[in-house]
């Protein structure tokens, strides 16, 4: 039985994406546009409860694409951090502080009441943009993304850099695990360093990290040069073919979402520029709020 | 002769953080001074056991126990380390200094000894690797791999551990490279009482120098016992995905004429060949 | 002690040196070990946006040192990734990094190119053009920069830019200083007796 | 024919006191099956860089000489070119895996010979079957083991159909069996595809099987080359070239001492003449 069962996960460089996700049916130029618009559209929006509803529908949209949630966990820490940094920063350096709109006294501090609205609409602003991010790539493997960058016109040889990047990033993350082992098997223990011993430390993960990049440095170009490569995206004045490309057909189906994906980001854009309906003070919570502290 | 167990490993469990199982409850002894070998195909968990020896990878159940050591709940690496030392497949792994005297004078250096006692530790194990003196200062980068291999096994030596693992000495190295390495080795175990356990793939290598062999497959031991032994279960081996020596092999092909299937060197079949032709022409005669 | 210095990125008579094929490769090497370090880097002090404690700039700085204009490809090239697999900065905020980036990089390269320096870090006046250009003025106008692009995408208040460009300036400068000093000194011997080591821009 | 003719080649690295290679000769046939043979640091990586138009293409350093492949000098091919006429796959298998999936990797190649996507398809799923890779081909090279990717090394440099395909040290990472798999499939290789193949190997008890001819490279120079059971004829010299020879050979060798006609050298036909010896 266990031979049938399929694989859970895909491992990318990073984690894992799902085995199986109803993303899988999008083409990967629709799931990076999906990227774009929720990287770009929390910053056409101030309104907190529509930040907060975005939230909910990228965690349902990890839900829907079989995401295991603990993935989350790791970025946990940060938003926590950034939350506590935006408050301090609006607490410290209140913007608007003239309206002298102060809601109460922290430790002789004024908390003013506009400043902390707008921290708490960019808190979520960000954490939306975070989880955006995440998503994209709990979803999409490396070559999803070439894929994409493809299919929008991205020169062959930016694409062809890109993948080999993130394919040496793949390497490295692997020697490091060796070489830590190999540090470990010569009594290092990390414990009992001082700082200069740290830092000393640091240089021997650093040392044969480098000297093995250099020395695959050397055996990759011998070994691009043996399949003829050429980075250009002509091949005797033909546009070089793209197999992986041909192997992932735009459907109507892609097309019709890529259309959506468009409409609304240009709509929510549009409507934030020409009315107050997305901004701060059209806000259901910041009005409630202003009336609780401020009649 | 009753010898001292140096490895006790009982019920060891090793499970991956993804979940996969790479060892499934092995107990097995090592006795002091014994020269082992490990085999099996890609990925039969050789290298996931070993590692579990000396405590790079922490044993998810049972226990091992070196020398008297708790490898699986120690904290004091540092005794483990001067028990149990492991030369990493890629001596590129494991190189880090900026000269090879430094290089090797590393781990003893981390286990506090003074400098003059390092120094003597850096000339004795150089001389037993190979390594020369005169290039003391350079830089190991620049140097050929095979001298690269030996600053690496130096760079172990100079812990004075009682037990040697080396992960596939012999990949890349040519003939006379293979068997300066493994008549090297097989100097540790014999004049220094070193126990070695070497993974490797060669077979020839494995009939030649090893007393005792491990045959490992999906995470398990399937076989053990002296060369002789596991090379003549040529069923249990396919089982593994292991063939024995070429010329066990061809022993085992000619056995309907007479030959042992347990045959691991030139001078064996070559004597048990005079015998049979011997006997045939007696027959003959009669 | 010998001052006699000798300008390592003079050419030897008859040495000709082009750009080829393994310098893209170890542009890409680069940029993959850049992706690591800045996940990481962001990853370890999750302090979000404001990275107080972000060890990619050496990489960026020693990048250009040693690859020249390649490593100054790199080194605006892999905070896009890292950042946006570390999830510190959404894919606008980065490309908006990006002059900064290019700064953190290309400033130590053209420094050590038109000022002779070593980057072994031999003599005092590495050391000066290290800390000095590579680090100092590099993450001055780096976390000038990007304090700015904060601030004009709100995530910071505006007064408070001055404070944030402090951090950022402190943390990025003293993780990198390290890293850095640690790369030029133990690694420089080895890139530099390589064929893909830059004396000029491009080889 | 002539696949490669190598005429008075010499080489010397930049930086180098001494030449890699001197002065050396060598004609091979099309449809001819190499083994080269040798100590390390002796010549052969470099012999073999030099008919894959490496040297001099990628290294800097004195060239001497010419080495042609069908009668072009490859110093007059292009890169294309050369790829179309010679594949060369490396040992180490995770510096030649450059791409983010196995089919990538193998369509690379033959995007940069000029290939349509429909080639590109038929060609993968041809050398997919020849190699036994089928199952990997969406598989990045993190998820593979080290025997998978050298088969995949091997798959990319196939697809490309050069009608030279050199190997070095093709095996070096892998356990006896999957050694087996790469040698049964160069051998299915050249029965099928009337290729030259060269191969690197230190495993000469495999070499045997498949080589028609053997190559010694010591100390920059081709010390013989010959048929493969002339080869082993004189034990003695492989022995004092500290190469290995098979167990098998040495035996059959110790058994006819004296005499004249050439040693069997096939593992099969061995066990074949032993037997028929005890019968006589």
């Amino acid at each position: 039985m266990d031979q049938t069962v399929k694989r859970k996960m895909h491992r990318t460089i990073i984690g894992f994406v799902p085995g199986e996700s109803i993303m899988y049916k999008l083409h990967p130029v629709v799931r990076l546009s999906l990227y774009i618009a929720t990287g770009i559209l929390p910053l056409f929006i101030e309104t907190p409860e529509i930040s907060m509803l975005f939230i909910a529908i990228i965690l349902i949209l990890f839900v829907v694409a079989n995401v295991n949630l603990n993935r989350l966990k790791i970025f946990t820490p940060m938003l926590i951090t950034v939350g506590i940094i935006i408050n301090l920063t609006y607490i410290f350096f209140p913007i608007r502080k003239e309206e002298g709109l102060v809601m109460f006294s922290l430790l002789g501090l004024d908390v003013n009441f506009y400043s902390t609205m707008w921290a708490f609409a960019i808190y979520l602003r960000i954490i939306t943009l975070v989880l955006s991010s995440v998503f994209y790539f709990s979803t999409n493997r490396e070559r999803d993304i070439l894929v994409a960058m493809r299919t929008i016109g991205t020169p062959f040889v930016v694409s062809y850099f890109i993948g080999l990047a993130l394919r040496s990033a793949g390497i490295f993350l692997e020697d490091y695990s060796i070489i830590r082992e190999a540090e470990q098997a010569r009594g290092l223990d990390v414990r009992n360093l001082s700082f200069l011993g740290k830092v000393k430390h640091f240089s021997m993960y650093l040392v044969p990290l480098f000297t093995l990049s250099i020395r695959k440095s050397d055996d990759i170009s011998t070994g691009l040069f043996a399949k003829g490569t050429e980075l250009t995206g002509k091949i005797d004045g033909v546009k070089r073919a793209d197999y992986l490309r041909s192997k992932l057909r735009i459907t109507n189906i892609d097309k019709a979402w890529l259309i959506a994906i468009i409409l609304f980001t240009v709509t929510v854009m549009v409507v934030s520029i020409t009315t107050g309906l997305l901004t701060i003070e059209g806000s259901w919570i910041f009005q409630s709020i202003e009336k609780y502290f401020f009649g | 002769m009753e010898t001292k167990k140096i490895i006790e490993v009982k019920d060891l469990v090793f499970t991956y953080p993804d979940g996969t199982t790479a060892l499934e409850n092995i107990t097995i002894d090592f006795y002091d001074g014994e020269f082992i070998a490990f085999i099996g195909t890609n990925g039969c968990g050789k290298t996931t056991f070993s590692k579990c020896l000396n405590g790079i990878l922490k044993a998810s159940q049972g226990s091992i126990v070196v020398n008297g050591i708790d490898v699986v709940h120690t904290k004091d690496c540092m005794e483990l380390v001067k028990n149990i030392g492991y030369v990493f497949q890629n001596p590129d792994h494991q190189l880090f200094n900026n000269n090879i005297y430094s290089e090797i004078a590393y781990a003893p250096r981390n286990l506090g000894i003074p400098e003059n006692e390092v120094r003597e530790r850096v000339i004795e194990a150089a001389k037993i690797a190979g390594v020369s003196e005169s290039i003391f200062e350079e830089h190991p980068f620049f140097e050929v791999k095979g001298i690269r291999q030996r600053i690496a096994i130096a760079s172990i030596l100079s812990l004075k551990p009682a037990i040697i693992i080396v992960d596939e000495p012999t990949t890349g190295q040519d003939y006379k490279q293979s068997i300066e390495v493994m008549e090297f080795l097989k100097m540790l175990n014999e004049k220094l009482g070193h126990t070695v356990i070497i993974i490797t793939h060669e077979m020839d290598i494995v009939a030649e120098y090893a007393k005792r062999v491990i045959v490992m497959t999906d995470g398990k031991i399937i076989s053990e016992g002296s060369v002789k032994e596991v090379f003549a279960r040529a069923e249990l081996l396919e089982q593994a995905n292991i063939k024995p020596p070429q010329l066990t092999r061809l022993a085992q092909e000619l056995k309907d004429e007479g030959f042992s299937p347990d045959i691991i060197t030139v001078e064996e079949i070559y004597s048990e060949w005079k015998q049979i032709k011997g006997k045939n022409e007696i027959a003959e005669k009669a | 002690m010998s001052t006699q210095a000798v300008n390592v990125w003079k050419l030897e008579e008859g040495e000709v040196r082009k750009p080829g094929l393994s310098h893209f490769v170890m542009m890409a090497l680069f940029t993959g070990i850049g992706v690591v370090v800045g996940t990481f880097g962001s990853l370890a002090i999750p302090l979000g946006y404001v990275t107080a404690f972000w060890p990619g700039q050496a990489i960026q700085a020693v990048g250009s040192i040693w690859y020249g204009a390649w490593g100054g490809i790199a080194s605006f090239i892999f905070p896009i990734i890292s950042n946006a697999i570390s999830g510190s900065a959404p894919l606008p905020v980065s490309l908006a990094y990006i002059p900064g980036n290019l700064a953190q990089g290309i400033i130590a390269g053209w420094a050590f190119r038109q000022f002779a320096g070593d980057p072994r870090l031999k003599t005092a006046k590495d050391w000066a053009l290290f800390l000095g250009f590579a680090i100092i003025i590099s993450n001055i106008i780096g976390a000038g920069w990007g304090s700015t692009v904060l601030r004009w995408f709100g995530l910071i208040a505006p007064d408070a830019q001055m404070t944030v460009f402090i951090g950022w300036f402190i943390g990025n400068a003293v993780a990198s200083a390290i890293l850095g000093a640690v790369m030029l000194k133990f690694i420089s011997p080895i890139v530099m007796k390589t064929k893909t080591f830059c004396k000029g821009y491009w080889a | 024919m002539n696949a490669i003719e190598i005429k008075n080649l010499s080489w010397r690295y930049e930086r180098a006191e001494n030449y890699a290679i001197e002065d050396l000769n060598l004609i091979i046939e099309e449809n001819q099956f190499i083994g080269i043979v040798g100590p390390n640091e002796a010549g052969k990586t470099t012999l073999a860089s030099a008919i894959k138009g490496i040297i001099p293409s990628e290294f800097n350093g004195i060239y001497k000489g010419t080495v042609e492949l069908f009668g072009k000098k490859v110093t007059d091919c292009s890169t294309r070119e050369l790829a179309k006429t010679v594949g060369m796959v490396f040992a180490d298998p995770d510096s030649q895996f450059t791409s983010m999936s196995v089919e990538e990797e193998i369509s690379f190649g033959l995007e940069n010979i000029g290939c349509t996507v429909e080639e590109i398809d038929e060609r993968i799923k041809w050398v997919s079957e020849l190699t036994n890779i089928e199952e990997l081909l969406e598989k990045p090279p993190y998820d593979l083991s080290g025997g998978q990717k050298q088969r995949v090394a091997i798959a990319s440099i196939i697809a490309m159909k050069p009608r030279i395909i050199i190997l070095d040290e093709p095996t070096s990472m892998l356990d006896p069996i999957s050694k087996d798999m790469i040698f049964s499939l160069l051998q299915t290789m050249k029965e099928k595809l009337k290729l030259t193949i060269i191969v690197i190997e230190h495993n000469i008890e495999k070499l045997v099987e498949l080589s028609d001819k053997m190559i010694l490279v010591n100390d920059g120079k081709i010390e013989k080359y010959t048929d493969t059971d002339v080869f082993f004829q004189d034990i003695e010299f492989l022995d004092s070239r500290s190469i290995r020879i098979p167990g098998a050979i040495r035996f059959m060798d110790m058994i006819d001492k004296d005499k004249d006609d050439l040693p069997t050298v096939h593992l099969q036909d061995i066990v074949k003449t032993i037997k028929e010896e005890l019968r006589r």
